[in-house]
């Protein structure tokens, strides 16, 4: 309840400074419109207002000030147009419709879910493999951490066109890019998980002489499944991320990242937030996802609520 | 389980046969090498007969941990030799020759008391049945039943223990090892435990090890304590209980039992080097 | 197909090397830790060429190792300005502002309840956000030089160092602040004697992630616009011009730069938190 | 039927009207064909899609196609259904700029990833520096998706396409009276857009030859269809944008631009404007797009072929 | 520090004038609300003079730490009233009027021993050469000259516990609050600490608080014991100690220890109920 009301208290005090923060943003684009129109504004030419300061401009052309907040084609949007662009599109459209951000935010998941699920799948092998070898351990787990500096998202493209030549299209190439960003985070997250029993609990497994399939099975994977939900929630994250990179290339095909591309072609600010807050509300939706499956599985193994 | 003899008998020719259940002689272990070896164990030379209740006692870092951990074959001897039940450390554990109990419960939080305790049995390949009917007796043993579909941290820390106890003995080991498996608990509770796991010795015939730092646990347990010094880790004193078998709690405020807990006492802080 | 065959062979004999090494007595030492990947690398360097070269792999698609190098090392003022632009302008400028920025937050935040109730929920929803959708829009409101580049990543590093510095100072535990409280420390003692200290693992922890964030946001922000020079510029611009072995050398800038930069900052954390378990092995 | 991949060199819009009015005209399907279309992006390199054999047949612009070729991608041109060039530089005009030779010292934006070659051909014909802002050089700018930066005025001038760019900046409020148009056609520096190129050694293969004589022949039609029908063109490339971002009149007044630059040709390759082309690209200043003259760069075997 | 009288001196009109240093009157302590709470401590009326060495015994969760910590204004008492030193606790507090010894050392592991003991002394604002001074004298005190410059992982478990102790005694308290300060060691580590915190006592006249687990330890060290029950917390028993001032550590062995410890072990029999 505390926290409902911290949370609202915070919200409202960051739209309160968006709201604020469109005078400056918004005031030259409206001056200009107001100048085309004929209206008086000060200085009187484009050329001069390029130079002016926004806060300056705004002091000068109070009358204008209303305006800054239904610009078409804001620098910043304010925030009840991004509400309403993203309820034209979600609720007012079909969601089969082409323009319909439920229908681009699906195609956007069955990329994230496919990328998510073999990155998961990759990085639990992996990280199976380092913990019970030392070879693996020792040369992968650095190049690991290497790959990671690599900027995959600048590399998507050629990923994409590369795949595309040997006839891969569709979902796989944008997967792949998911998989690739959100591999990392399990394999950190499951390697510490894995090797989290304590000595003891281990030795306990030795005085029965398990095997070392038994020690996985029982003690090994039970253990590791906190760091496992804490990493899988930073890797779905990241593997939206990943598919929304994967979009942009191949351009205003279909998805969250085509629209945000596709609002940056046209200069549709208020499509790129629109696509920008369905993304953060679908990872947000993902991650309440995952901490509820966490909850309901750690739960049945008895950890203390 | 019953004591098995090997091919390494010759190595163990002055003890009764098939009474040692556990024998060290000159038995060295030194932890890593150069400057910062630590030298845990020196020339131990103990026989621990069937159906003894041996207790270990002396200052941290003598070395009790580590005999203990020796004959559970978790940890490997550099010098001299250990034979468990006539065979190897290796061997043995191989065999499920003995029950471990360490110092904290360790009770794995995911399962339930029940499934702790069965543990050991889907290992061994116990049958779904045995499982049950075991699990069943060992709780009421260790005065469990009931709890059994509880989870570890819905228990108080001296059930937990209990727990931990009844996992050690939910299979057949005839020797029972026991790493200061009451340390963390109160000293009421501790009482109650101690006389639990007396009863529990003279009922069922095992072997004990037993490490602890309570000198009036020592002597109220064991018939046979081993008083241990630090650096190097040696036996410092071996002394032979004059306790009758049948212990209730006050002959703790008995003369020979004060008698044998001051000669402890002596014992451990002639062995004692202050840190 | 020989060549394919070949690297097969060099593949196995590499994993082999590293098998002896990693399971032989030495493997402990410091050599030898730095000696397995480094072999583990060079058979994947091997494979790779030999791969491109079995299979005739067009040079559009893949380059070999040995023409990337020779690009590399070709093309090293390139590179350079590229690297001052993106890593040592955009990437670093950003790093240091944002990381700065989030560090201060967090201790003000970390200083109400109220706030840290209120603000974490929205911070770990912004974080979850693909930043990299802000790249254009701040290209947009800081033009096209490396200003942008940096508010991308102030962007990106905020939140993630910010939530980590606040789970820091917040890692204390109940003694440690009840030992405060006995000696009536003030709010600023108990800031830099406990709760700075104490949150150092985390701090570094946000720090490490950052790094790679910031590159990633600096070199990807210029495919939205950027002027004549810098790693992503070249990037786009060199698969336009079927460059690719530009574009490789690249990466290897990139992925140099990164290591380096996460090297770094992991040697200044093992410096800083010599005393925490986790640094002492 | 025969299968063909077409990659474009940009998203779906009605600059690529004539194959998706063949498409859904059944123009292709009469010459027995599977004809797929792959939309570009702005990070797709459609030289490189057909290096890797994503596509037997792509669209691009010469330039590009020719510096792929010296990099040892031998792309052949077999048709150019775009006559003229719509690439222009648009500038404010109160920033004083009249001609070609007031852009010294001034911030350009610019299109990279390989349409920057037209551009480069230009200023060094000028005798402008592209290395920075001086006396005799320009500021050069990596632009974006958008017209952004001439309307924010990052930029004094931007790249855009008569058919395009230009009617998004008119769309955001600025009066065609604001602005100053330099068209590449008109300053003598025209290169070819928007041709169909083929991998070379597949033209040693006669069933892909007939296959591409069909193909070019149905998108020929296809254009022809297009250029006198212009709003059902543009409707059918707005059935077939799966971003949903392009609008109606967007589209129509593209596809109206787009018919000026196709009307001129039948297709084939008029060799006069590639011999201008490739003269423009070689005195392309101090880093020319290609050093020397290419050779076997196009064929007329498939539109002599197919359009007669 | 001396005593310092406030004018909250009403609310505690029948102890004698500055004699009574820790001073409670019907305290509760109730914690949550609902179904969920636990009364922690239940009518506890409890008289501390100055110089006195008080152990609270008790099962464990009978409230022992929550005592301790009210006094220390670590927790607010929900009802009765306590005074320390004759004002609110957390004046006192403010006043820096006790030093608190937890029970695991919690020494800052970044800091070094001689850094551990001098940031309460940084805290108080004492001067540089003070503190130095200050910590040569602790570290003196509890034998731990030489290893200032250690990091405490550096150090044993008995050490860091000196060096806690140390911490607790740099500043100017007449109260010492210990709560189990000993739990973690070894039984002859304790005793050695037993005996150097029974002389610190008499050499500087401070009033210790002392909580324990340990019937002998408790027996040993104080002038008075107060035996606790739990659910509610409560106090059960107040056992006067008859031991001399003066006390070797073989006086363990005396009949009237072995008494007194037999008194307070069927206190805590009576007071608690099996778990
Ligand atoms: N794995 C190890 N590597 C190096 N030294 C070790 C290791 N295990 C134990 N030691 C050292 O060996 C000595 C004996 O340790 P051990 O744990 O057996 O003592 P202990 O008698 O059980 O002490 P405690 O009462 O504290 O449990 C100690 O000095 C300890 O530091
Ligand atoms: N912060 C708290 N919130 C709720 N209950 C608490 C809290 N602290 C202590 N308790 C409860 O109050 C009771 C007394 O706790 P306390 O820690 O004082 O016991 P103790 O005598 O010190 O026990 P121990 O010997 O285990 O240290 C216990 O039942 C405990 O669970
Ligand atoms: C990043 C980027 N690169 C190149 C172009 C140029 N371009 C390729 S096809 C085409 C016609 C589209 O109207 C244009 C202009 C661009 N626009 N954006
Ligand atoms: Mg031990
Ligand atoms: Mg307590």
């Amino acid at each position: 309840m505390k926290t409902v009301l911290a949370v609202l208290t915070v919200v409202v005090t960051l739209i309160g400074i968006w709201y604020l923060a469109c005078v400056p943003m918004n005031i030259k684009g409206v001056l200009d419109a107001a100048e085309r129109a004929g209206e008086q504004v000060t200085p009187a030419t484009a050329r001069e207002r390029r130079d002016a300061s926004a806060l300056g401009l705004v002091a000068q052309n109070s009358f204008a000030i209303p305006r800054v907040w239904s610009v078409e084609r804001p620098r910043l949007p304010a925030p009840h147009q991004v509400a309403t662009e993203l309820w034209d599109t979600t609720v007012m459209k079909k969601i089969t419709s082409k323009r319909s951000l439920i229908y681009h935010a699906q195609v956007t998941l069955s990329a994230t879910l496919m990328g998510f699920a073999i990155g998961t799948g990759l990085g639990i092998l992996l990280a199976v493999g380092i913990v019970h070898s030392r070879v693996m351990d020792m040369s992968v787990m650095p190049w690991a951490i290497v790959s990671q500096t690599i900027p995959i998202i600048a590399l998507a493209p050629m990923i994409i066109v590369v795949l595309y030549s040997i006839g891969v299209q569709g979902l796989l190439p944008k997967a792949i890019i998911a998989a690739y960003l959100s591999f990392f985070p399990v394999v950190v997250g499951m390697v510490k998980g894995l090797r989290s029993p304590d000595h003891m609990q281990l030795d306990l497994m030795k005085t029965y002489f398990a095997s070392q399939g038994q020690v996985f099975w029982k003690l090994r994977l039970p253990s590791s499944m906190p760091y496992l939900f804490a990493s899988l929630k930073i890797g779905i994250a990241a593997s939206l991320v990943g598919a929304i990179v994967g979009e942009l290339p191949t351009g205003a095909v279909a998805g969250l990242g085509a629209r945000l591309l596709a609002g940056s072609y046209y200069g549709q600010t208020v499509q790129i937030w629109s696509a920008l807050f369905a993304a953060a509300i679908l990872a947000a939706a993902l991650v309440a996802l995952l901490g509820l499956l966490e909850q309901v599985l750690l739960g049945r193994m008895g950890v203390k609520p | 389980m019953n004591m098995q003899m090997t091919s390494r008998v010759d190595s163990a020719m002055d003890r009764a046969p098939d009474a040692a259940v556990i024998e060290a002689r000159d038995l060295n272990l030194v932890f890593g090498t150069g400057e910062t070896s630590v030298h845990a164990l020196k020339d131990i030379n103990l026989t621990i007969n069937k159906g003894e209740f041996v207790s270990f006692i002396g200052p941290s870092g003598c070395g009790k941990t580590t005999f203990l951990r020796c004959v559970a074959s978790l940890e490997t001897p550099t010098g001299g030799s250990l034979t468990v039940n006539g065979m190897t450390p290796e061997d043995a554990r191989k065999q499920r020759a003995y029950g471990y109990v360490f110092q904290a419960a360790g009770l794995y939080p995911w399962r339930t008391i029940a499934k702790n305790i069965k543990l050991p049995l889907e290992i061994m390949g116990y049958s779904k049945a045995e499982q049950d009917k075991r699990v069943a007796e060992v709780l009421e043993l260790v005065e469990l039943s009931g709890f059994g579909g509880k989870f570890p941290w819905q228990l108080s820390g001296g059930m937990q223990q209990r727990a931990s106890i009844a996992r050690a003995l939910a299979f057949d080991a005839d020797l029972l090892l026991m790493d200061e498996p009451f340390g963390a608990l109160d000293e009421i509770v501790r009482d109650h435990l101690n006389e639990q796991l007396l009863k529990l010795w003279a009922r069922t015939d095992k072997t004990i090890g037993f490490v602890t730092h309570s000198i009036p646990e020592a002597v109220y347990l064991s018939t046979k304590i081993v008083v241990m010094s630090p650096r190097p880790g040696r036996i410092h004193e071996v002394i032979d209980s004059t306790l009758p078998k049948e212990r209730p709690l006050d002959i703790r405020d008995s003369p020979e039992f004060i008698e044998i807990a001051h000669r402890v006492r002596e014992g451990l802080r002639a062995g004692h080097a202050h840190d | 197909m020989t060549l394919v065959f070949l690297a097969l062979l060099v593949w196995i004999a590499g994993w082999w090397i590293n098998a002896r090494l990693a399971n032989g007595p030495k493997a402990n030492t410091r050599a030898v830790g730095l000696l397995v990947p480094a072999i583990f690398g060079l058979t994947i360097l091997i494979v790779w060429e030999l791969l491109v070269r079995g299979l005739e792999v067009p040079l559009v698609i893949l380059p070999a190792p040995s023409l990337i190098a020779e690009r590399f090392a070709s093309s090293l003022p390139i590179l350079w300005a590229d690297f001052s632009q993106t890593i040592l302008k955009g990437a670093l400028g950003g790093y240091v502002i944002g990381c700065g920025a989030a560090f201060l937050t967090a201790i003000l935040v970390d200083r109400s309840d109220f706030l840290r109730r209120g603000l974490l929920p929205v911070g770990n929803f912004v974080a979850a956000l693909p930043i990299v959708g802000t790249a254009p829009i701040l290209v947009m409101w800081f033009g096209f030089d490396w200003q942008s580049k940096a508010a991308v990543v102030v962007v990106m590093v905020f939140f993630p160092m910010l939530v980590n510095t606040v789970a820091g100072l917040r890692e204390t535990d109940q003694m440690q602040r009840d030992l405060m409280r006995t000696y009536a420390a003030s709010y600023w003692q108990s800031l830099f004697k406990l709760r700075l200290p104490a949150a150092l693992p985390f701090v570094f922890n946000g720090l490490k992630i950052s790094t790679t964030l910031a590159l990633i946001g600096a070199i990807v922000a210029e495919f939205f616009g950027s002027p004549t020079v810098g790693m992503g510029f070249r990037i786009s611009t060199s698969v336009g011009q079927l460059a690719l072995d530009m574009v490789w050398a690249e990466i290897v800038v990139a992925a140099l730069a990164g290591s380096l930069f996460y090297g770094l900052m992991a040697l200044l954390e093992k410096t800083l938190t010599f005393w925490h378990p986790s640094q002492r092995g | 039927a025969d299968e063909v991949k077409l990659q474009l060199k940009w998203v779906t819009q009605a600059q690529f009207a004539g194959y998706y009015v063949a498409l859904d005209k059944g123009f292709y399907e009469e010459e027995d064909l599977d004809v797929t279309i792959l939309p570009g992006g702005p990070d797709i390199a459609p030289t490189q899609v057909i290096a890797g054999g994503g596509a037997d047949v792509t669209v691009e612009w010469m330039p590009a196609a020719l510096a792929a070729r010296e990099k040892g991608l031998p792309l052949v041109n077999i048709a150019q259904p775009f006559k003229s060039s719509g690439m222009m530089l648009t500038c404010w005009k109160d920033t004083g700029i009249s001609e070609p030779a007031d852009l010294a010292d001034r911030t350009l934006g610019v299109w990279f990833f390989g349409n920057e070659f037209p551009f480069m051909s230009w200023m060094g014909k000028l005798g402008i520096s592209t290395e920075g802002k001086g006396p005799e050089g320009v500021e050069v700018l990596k632009q974006g998706f958008n017209v952004d930066p001439l309307l924010q005025r990052q930029a004094d001038c931007i790249s855009t396409m008569t058919y395009n760019e230009y009617w998004q900046v008119i769309d955001a409020g600025v009066t065609p009276e604001e602005l100053l148009t330099f068209k590449y056609e008109d300053q003598g520096v025209a290169t070819l857009e928007d041709g169909l190129y083929v991998l070379e050694d597949n033209l040693s293969d006669e069933a892909f030859v007939d296959k591409m004589e069909r193909f070019v022949r149905a998108s020929m039609k296809g254009w022809k269809y297009a250029e006198s029908n212009p709003d059902e063109a543009a409707e059918i490339v707005l059935d077939n944008d799966a971003s949903g971002a392009q609008t109606e009149t967007h589209q129509k007044r593209m596809m109206r631009e787009i018919a000026k630059l196709t009307s001129g040709s039948n297709g084939a390759l008029d060799v006069a404007d590639y011999e201008r082309t490739v003269e423009t690209l070689l005195t392309g200043g101090s880093d020319p797009v290609i050093t020397k003259t290419p050779e076997g760069a196009w064929t007329h075997a498939i539109t002599d072929a197919a359009l007669n």
